[in-house]
């Protein structure tokens, strides 16, 4: 077999397996749509262990590339991509009761999830813009419809509207800086860009141009002020199966398409990106964690939530070095872990016909179901960066990049707007623990489910107290 | 054997067992809590034992990789100042589970694992030797406590324990970037490596002041301590108790640990702002006190004005220096500010149980709500009495003696330092003795009052051991204070050093 | 003789006009999709003219495929509208607030 | 047993009497309480006593001995151990022989009080406390002692806590001796500095050393340390020993029950302050500014407070009020450096003092707690022992030549006569007037007590226990038990005749030169024992000397307004209104303190908390800041419009920010 099929593997089966999804799917009675189910989760298990057979590392090669240097694969992609399948387990596993609940249960949501998983593992191993734009399209495209999958929600399509002009004026817009890119430097190879520019040197107004385009593309991926607007309608609107898988796989593929483009691409423009970036990185942190303050809704406070890790993610961007990358690959991997599960917890504790979406749905969980308090409270504590949750870890590796980097300042806003952060994950602990319940929830999921959740949950003190081979793996993936 | 290690994670993994135990046993749940509290006890003796008094060296220390991308390490040890914090710990685990033993009837469980919790996390925060363990320690200590004040505290706890969370956490974010930085720069996580680590200048009082805006509102200081009344008001008797009598310490260990021996030069800097705002603390706070009318507050108060005499005790030091050329009489501080944190862990934590043992009874904690307990409770009025006593610094209980080494110790630096430190004697029994008035003697009140009935044997245990606590260590201090010669020797040299570069 | 500033020069128009479309308008969204089309086009603009210019046929290349994505795009973008007008009976952008704050 | 074993056996009897009668107090029953206690003191007098003996005739030196170490910093030992030199002894003895005929005393007094078992438990206590205090060999132990008698003060004042004015008079009590004591906490702050040590041999023997140090406290003036030292520690004295202005607290220390008063406020902890000024003698040797300020403290309050108790009408506050001018007498013998004037005065106080407080007491249980002397009257044929024992404590107390009084009394008057100290002439003056005004409310008292008409009635047939209005007594008033007369005569007995026998070895024979150092050149008493020819020779010389004669012109005007004729007493009260008022009210030092200090501190808290604590730190900065986040936030809220051409718009300005920023500017 060709070596650059041997390589792209995982992607092939991904492919070839939503196809199949797909094709099955007219012939599935409805009882038995379990099988899609289980066709989904063999996917992602498969393509895991392909990804796992074939480390490029393993065979003593850093980075090996196939597709004439279109795709490459490198530690930091193999590791983005194994938590893509692990968060997309946790997705499916939760989503299926959700979708069971809604009536929604067909291979749409399955397929469209893959396609998108697809998506995001070409923009992962992307090494020329045309793989970045393709794997981005493929991404959004797929995200599109999966906000829009409940036809009969004014909610689901006004979101999927927002998101679907926003997120195509970002890539148009993108596309836009690509071309930039592609006029100053002659190619689209990103390694061959970087040569270009490292020989023509910074000056070129195109290529500073296109790199601010780049840079606004990356940032509406990313979700990041000021081009969020999208996340919370559509984190609020979405079925609540397709806000968790928007909230946590493609994030991480946005984290790739940032390093790829800035660190691969332009890594000479650093000290210009470099400015953007913490811009970005700042407003995030400033008015995701401001705004979150006064939701009572949760599904947008988490939205909010989101945006502010990103500009933590941005923050880990910023030093250049490969340990910042690795920080901040560290980050984005602990967020989809912990926004799974919070969003898992959402669909758990949404009853027959009624999706959590107030703050106040979750008053008193302790006094019935405290083990999932605990496990909400666990993430909560988590993503306020609580140690000995993982968040902390994520926090403080960031942090310590900035300070490498010796932007005291940076540091100092980051941790006192985690302070202000905090107030609002507390205030999810204070209804959960000391409000009393307005009647009890009635918790009823598949087995499959409360074990995911669990572990999702114990995830977040687990990955904690042993962080030590998770953040190795991480900082491993960025030879510097 | 691992001691640490053991102190740290029985407690630690005591409280998920005691969790397990469910909603539906709380029988079960307080047996378990009490017999793991009392091991963990237990496990002190040999502890005292085996520790080596005359060593400045670390002792019992455990040193094994943890994080190994970033040289973290699970790194224990104690010397002359964890050990007696450590004590004072364990001490209080079996206290506050048997405070809690009849009041708490709702998720006994979830309360009791809280607190074991708690004591693991505390003794870890004690014996860290490893900065970036410290501070996990240090910071996930919060979380118990936010749920104990949230979950079985009074009518404003949410106010209260989500005041006393943030406050803690925002002052020790910026000790986070502190160490943070002390890593980058010295490549170790290793506190005992950092006390050697030559900075600059501009470095150390940046540093210094991380680590004030953490220990400074942990202890806490004036202008910073306004989460304190709040969150002992409304926290249920036991969060007040581990509160004031162990929490506040973890302020002053971080002193000892981390700003004089790591930023000498800047602490000599800018001691006399930190002896400022403890002498306001002493006298403002003394003042303050003696006006509420609650009394947990009341007593919060007066812990406030009492850590006063904490940050003086180490902070004179450089003034001893620099008036006198010599050292002699920095010990005398440092060693009161250490007893005196030992002493005010057992006085606050009884006046705590004392006021908790009224509240169960009545349900108020206003002062205005009672008189002449005395009447009905004599043995409690006993206890309430020496225990008020103390906290006014009577010699031959534990408060005087922290007290009167500070006070000593600071007139080398200054006269005016003791004289104002010295008005505590006087506002000290001010605002006790005048509570003990209004509460505890006059005649009967109300009906409340009339119908107490005086503390029942598990009371008296807890009070009693208290209270021979408070008596030991005021009546003979030599075993504590010994305890800690020489490593406050070992601190003094590295605080008379400049660590500039 | 028109040099490669007089393409740059309109791609940048187009752009501005589509984007300037898609914040002004304040009625319909099939406008929107249509400007989103419009921004489209000045990429390939700019594209065909660069690979013109650098007599480099990747960037011709990389039109194709904008433009067979942006198919797709118009695809899934009509199709949310009628979603949308099915749902909300209008397509009125200024009437799309129900998600806020 | 040897003698360590019995140094330490001294205080502790006492101690573990009163733990187990006062923790054990259901078990030991009333009856094993005041056994156990009264044997703990008993025998403690009897090992003083044989100790005292043992320095009399058997030589026995000064014992120095260390009982436990407390603790040791930095080579500094701070320990527990005692000092038993003669001044020791003579004040364990004085101590534990009041303390006894006290506790026996107690057993009458308090037959009927509930809280039997705790009264005796607390005088046990103070016993071991005062014990501690003078038998301390260190600056740390004396202030354990000091604080400790403190403690029990306040305890035995508020031993009533259901009478709100108890109560209140235990909480001032105990402050203004903290105030007292916080200067004596400088004082043993500046000993340590100064010396490295807080032991007393080491300090005095390092004394002259330091007697030309300085140190700097206010701007740049430089005190001399030694003058600091003593003035702080004076300060402590003033407190404890009820010195103006500090002295408010003793009139009303009279709420606690009569024995105390005698045993306390009376006979041993008030003189504390002085036992402690003379034994800190090779320190305020040193500094005669600090002797000076110690003489007129001590000359103000002999004649001040000894006006205020013309006017008192309480029989104990008259006793009280006494007990503070006699306190000042020995505070100006200090100030002279008659140390051991102040000492002998000292004993033979406590011995007559006591002996009042009990008299009165004895007429308080007659007349069922009825301590208005306006209520009283004729006594003395109801109350011969209690009559009789109290002429012999009122004739100590005046100075009656051949009265134990009179020999301590006159010589401080002559001490001070013959003192060169700055002021002394002042003082003089104050201690001449001071004889005077003893003798008139000394008189005063028995009078309106014992002798005139009978200002009470007895009505029959009522409930013996009943609460009757003043002036009206149940049945007729009778002589108390043996219990309490006993005790009585045997005070007597040393009011009477102490002075005469000890006043040649105590002053004059050189019996406490092993603890009082006196400069020679301040040596008022050698002087005056040049002049002395035993104690007869010294009665008859006085008789023309002034004091004598003031005490009789006392004595005189004494009879003719409260025995001969009462109605002048109220056309003096009208005509002298001015003077009247200000003793009537001490000189409004309780509503200056109550006012300036009390109230002054209430409303200081108050706006500090309302004002500094509440409102600008938790309010503003605290609150505040989370209120403007929660502003900030909502507006920040709001951006979030829904509109999706806002939301464009949003990204636009983003883009043309970064672009002008990097592309233009750049």
């Amino acid at each position: 077999m060709d070596a650059s099929m041997l390589i792209a593997a995982p992607e092939l089966l991904v492919l070839i397996m939503a196809c199949v999804v797909l094709c099955v799917d007219p012939f599935m009675e409805d009882d038995r749509r379990g099988i899609i189910h289980l066709l989904g989760m063999l996917t992602v298990v498969f393509a895991a262990i392909i990804t796992l057979r074939h480390d490029p590392l393993v065979e003593g090669k850093a980075v090996v590339t196939a597709f004439n240097g279109m795709f490459v694969r490198d530690g930091m992609g193999d590791t983005l991509k194994l938590f893509a399948y692990a968060t997309l387990a946790l997705v499916f596993t939760y989503a299926k009761h959700f979708l069971r609940s809604y009536q929604l249960f067909s291979a749409d949501f399955y397929t469209l999830s893959l396609f998108s998983l697809l998506g995001v593992m070409l923009l992962i191993s992307a090494n020329s813009l045309v793989m970045v734009y393709l794997g981005l399209e493929l991404t959004s495209l797929s995200s599109y419809a999966l906000v829009a999958l409940n036809r009969a929600s004014t909610r689901g399509s006004e979101s999927a509207m927002k998101y679907f002009v926003l997120g195509s004026m970002a890539s148009a817009l993108l596309l836009y800086g690509m071309s930039m890119v592609y006029g100053a430097t002659g190619t689209l190879s990103l390694p061959a860009i970087a040569d270009a520019v490292r020989v023509a040197g910074s000056d070129d107004v195109l290529l500073i141009v296109g790199l601010v385009f780049l840079v606004v593309g990356i940032a509406f991926k990313l979700g990041a002020v000021p081009f969020h607007m999208w996340v919370p309608d559509v984190y609020d609107g979405a079925p609540l199966a397709a806000t968790l898988f928007i909230a946590t796989v493609p994030k991480l593929a946005a984290f790739a398409m940032a390093y790829r483009l800035l660190a691969s691409g332009v890594p000479d423009l650093h000290g210009d990106w470099q400015q953007m970036v913490a811009v970005l990185a700042v407003l995030s942190l400033v008015v995701g964690n401001l705004a979150a303050i006064m939701q009572t809704n949760i599904r947008r406070l988490l939205a909010y939530s989101t945006i502010s890790h990103m500009g933590f993610v941005l923050l880990g961007l910023l030093p250049g070095s490969a340990y910042g990358y690795g920080a901040g690959l560290f980050y984005i991997v602990v967020y989809a872990l912990m926004s799974a599960a919070a969003f898992g917890m959402l669909i758990l504790l949404s009853g027959e016909g009624r999706a959590v979406r107030d703050l106040d749905d979750l008053k008193g969980l302790n006094q019935h179901n405290s083990w999932y308090a605990a496990v909400m409270a666990m993430v909560m504590f988590s993503m306020a960066g609580v140690p000995i949750f993982v968040g902390f870890f994520a926090k403080l590796l960031v942090i310590k990049a900035v300070l490498d980097a010796g932007m005291l300042g940076l540091a100092l806003l980051a941790v006192v707007f985690s302070v202000i952060g905090a107030f609002y994950y507390l205030r999810v602990v204070k209804i959960m623990y000391f409000d009393e319940p307005d009647g009890e929830t009635r918790v009823s999921v598949p087995v499959d489910f409360r074990a995911a959740i669990s572990l999702n949950g114990l995830l977040m003190l687990g990955l904690g107290v042993f962080s030590s081979s998770l953040i190795a793996v991480c900082m491993e993936s960025f030879p510097s | 054997m691992p001691l640490l290690s053991l102190l740290i994670w029985i407690p630690l993994m005591g409280g998920v067992v005691v969790m397990l135990a469910g909603n539906q046993r709380p029988a079960l749940a307080r047996g378990l809590a009490l017999l793991i509290a009392l091991v963990t006890l237990a496990l002190c003796v040999p502890l005292v034992t085996g520790f080596d008094n005359a060593s400045a060296a670390m002792q019992f220390v455990e040193r094994n990789p943890w994080i190994d991308t970033f040289s973290v390490y699970y790194h224990l040890g104690i010397d002359g100042f964890s050990l007696p914090l450590i004590l004072l710990t364990a001490f209080f685990g079996p206290l506050v589970v048997l405070a809690g033993w009849e009041v708490i009837q709702t998720k006994v469980h979830q309360y009791m694992a809280s607190f074991l919790i708690m004591e693991g996390l505390m003794v870890g925060v004690f014996a860290s030797l490893d900065g970036l363990l410290f501070y996990i320690f240090f910071e996930a200590m919060l979380i118990p406590m936010f749920l104990v004040i949230g979950m079985w505290g009074g009518p404003r706890r949410v106010y209260a324990t989500i005041k006393f969370f943030l406050y803690t956490f925002l002052g020790s974010v910026f000790m986070l970037v502190g160490i943070i930085y002390l890593y980058n720069a010295s490549g170790t996580w290793s506190i005992l490596a950092w006390h050697d680590h030559p900075l600059s200048m501009p470095e150390q009082t940046w540093l210094f002041l991380g680590f004030l805006a953490a220990f400074a509102v942990k202890i806490p200081m004036f202008p910073v301590h306004t989460w304190l009344p709040d969150a002992h008001v409304e926290a249920p008797t036991g969060g007040s108790v581990i509160l004031a009598a162990i929490m506040l310490k973890i302020g002053g260990y971080g002193f000892l640990r981390f700003s004089l021996p790591i930023t000498p030069d800047a602490a000599a800097s800018l001691d006399g702002f930190v002896i400022a705002l403890s002498l306001i603390a002493i006298v403002y706070i003394g003042f303050v006190a003696l006006v509420q009318q609650d009394m947990k507050k009341l007593i919060a108060y007066s812990s406030i004005s009492h850590m006063g005499f904490v940050t003086l005790g180490l902070f004179i030091a450089f003034g001893i220096f620099r008036e006198t050329g010599a050292t002699q009489g920095a010990g005398l501080g440092m060693e009161g500010a250490m007893v005196q944190m030992i002493s005010h862990g057992f006085i606050s934590g009884a006046l705590f149980l004392c006021v908790g043992v009224l509240y169960d009874r009545v349900h108020s904690r206003e002062i205005s709500a009672y008189g002449g307990v005395a009447n009905t409770m004599p043995w409690f009025a006993f206890f309430a009495v020496l225990f008020f006593m103390a906290n006014a610094g009577l010699p031959g209980t534990s408060g005087f003696v922290g007290e009167f080494m500070v006070i000593l110790a600071s007139f080398r630096a200054s006269f005016w330092y003791a004289f104002c430190a010295g008005l505590t004697l006087v506002l000290g029994a001010a605002y006790s003795l005048w509570l003990v008035k209004r509460v505890i003697f006059g005649e009967v009140a109300n009906k409340n009052v009339a119908n107490l009935k005086d503390i029942d044997r598990r009371e008296a245990v807890v009070l009693g051991t208290l209270a021979a606590a408070v008596l030991l260590v005021g009546l003979w201090p030599a075993p504590l204070v010994d305890m800690m010669h020489a490593s406050v020797g070992e601190l003094l040299r590295h605080v008379v050093q400049t660590k500039l570069i | 003789m028109l040099t490669l500033g007089h393409y740059l020069t309109l791609g940048a128009i187009l752009l501005c006009i589509s984007v300037a479309g898609i914040f002004l308008n304040r009625k319909n969204v099939l406008i929107l999709l249509m400007c989103i089309e419009l921004s489209l086009l000045a990429v390939n603009m700019n594209f065909v003219a660069f690979s013109r210019f650098l007599d480099n046929l990747d960037g011709q290349v990389f039109v194709f495929f904008i433009l067979t994505v942006a198919a797709a795009e118009a695809a899934i973008g009509l199709a949310i509208l009628v979603v949308l007008f099915r749902n909300r009976r209008t397509i009125n952008v200024a009437e799309l607030d129900e998600l806020k704050g | 047993m040897n003698l360590e074993t019995i140094l330490v056996l001294i205080p502790l009897l006492p101690l573990v009497g009163a733990v187990v009668s006062g923790l054990g107090r259901n078990l030991v029953g009333r009856k094993g309480a005041h056994w156990i206690t009264i044997l703990a003191v008993a025998v403690s007098f009897g090992l003083s006593f044989w100790l005292l003996y043992l320095q009399i005739y058997e030589g026995l030196a000064t014992q120095d001995i260390s009982v436990y170490t407390w603790m040791v910093v930095e080579g500094v030992t701070f320990e527990i151990g005692f000092l038993v030199d003669h001044l020791t002894s003579l004040m364990m003895c004085v101590v534990t022989f009041v303390s006894l005929m006290v506790h026996i005393y107690t057993i009458g007094y308090m037959a009927d009080d509930p809280g039997y078992q705790r009264f005796f438990s607390y005088i046990n206590l103070f016993t071991f406390a005062m014990l501690m205090l003078v038998m301390a060999n260190n600056f740390m132990q004396l202030f354990f002692g000091w604080e400790a008698v403190g403690l029990v003060s306040y305890l035995l004042i508020g031993f009533w806590f259901k009478r709100e004015t108890a109560i209140f008079a235990n909480l001032k009590a105990f402050l203004v001796n903290r105030v007292g004591d916080f200067g004596f906490l400088l004082g043993i702050a500046a000993v340590l500095v100064t010396f490295n040590s807080l032991d007393y041999a080491t300090v005095f023997a390092a004394a002259p050393e330091v007697a030309g140090d300085t140190i700097s406290i206010v701007g740049g003036a430089e005190w001399n340390i030694l003058t600091v030292i003593c003035i702080c520690l004076f300060i402590g004295a003033m407190g404890k020993s009820a010195q103006a202005p500090l002295h408010v607290w003793l009139p009303d220390s009279m709420e606690g029950p009569t024995p105390i008063s005698a045993l306390i406020h009376a006979a041993t902890m008030v003189t504390a302050g002085i036992f402690m000024v003379a034994r800190m003698s090779p320190l305020f040797e040193h500094s005669d500014a600090a002797l000076s300020f110690v003489m007129l403290i001590g000359a103000f309050t002999a004649l001040a407070m000894g006006a205020i108790g013309i006017v008192q009408n309480d029989i104990k506050r008259v006793v009280a009020y006494s007990t503070l001018s006699q306190l000042g007498y020995m505070t100006v013998a200090l100030g002279v450096s008659a140390y051991s004037a102040a000492i002998f005065h000292l004993m033979t106080h406590a011995f007559f003092k006591a002996l009042l407080f009990l008299g009165a007491g004895s007429v308080i249980i007659a007349l069922h707690h009825q301590q208005d002397m306006r209520f009283m009257g004729g006594l003395r044929s109801y109350l011969p022992v209690t009559w009789l024992t109290a002429w012999a404590g009122t004739l100590a107390l005046v100075g009656f030549p051949l009265f134990s009084g009179f020999y301590s009394k006159d010589a401080i008057i002559e001490a001070v006569h013959l003192s060169e100290r700055f002021g002394s002439d002042l003082a003089y003056y104050a201690v001449e007037a001071g004889v005077f005004i003893t003798a008139l409310y000394s008189f005063r008292l028995l009078y309106l007590v014992f002798h005139g008409p009978e200002r009470f009635e007895v009505v029959h047939g009522v409930d013996p226990h009943a609460h009757l209005p003043d002036g009206q007594l149940a049945h007729e008033p009778h002589e108390p038990p043996a219990v309490v007369t006993v005790p009585l005569v045997l005070l007597a007995i040393p009011s009477v005749l102490i002075g005469y026998f000890t006043i040649e070895p105590v002053l004059f024979g050189g019996w406490l030169s092993d603890a009082i150092v006196v400069a020679p050149d301040n040596d008022v008493v050698a002087e005056l024992g040049q002049a002395f020819h035993g104690p007869l020779a010294m009665a008859l010389h006085a008789l023309q000397t002034p004091p004598f004669w003031l005490m009789l012109g006392g004595f005189a005007l004494a009879t003719v307004i409260w025995l001969l004729r009462p109605s002048i007493a109220a056309v003096i009260a009208q005509r002298a209104g001015f003077l009247y008022r200000w003793l009537g009210h001490k000189y409004y030092f309780d509503e200056f303190n109550q006012k300036v200090f009390a109230n002054g501190a209430v409303k200081l808290g108050q706006s500090l908390w309302q004002r500094a604590d509440a409102g600008f730190i938790d309010g503003w900065l605290v609150n505040g800041s989370a209120k403007l986040v929660q502003a900030v936030a909502a507006r920040v809220r709001r951006w979030q419009t829904g509109l999706l051409y806002d939301y464009a718009f949003s990204m636009i300005i983003g883009l043309i920010a970064i672009l002008g920023v990097w592309v233009v500017l750049l």
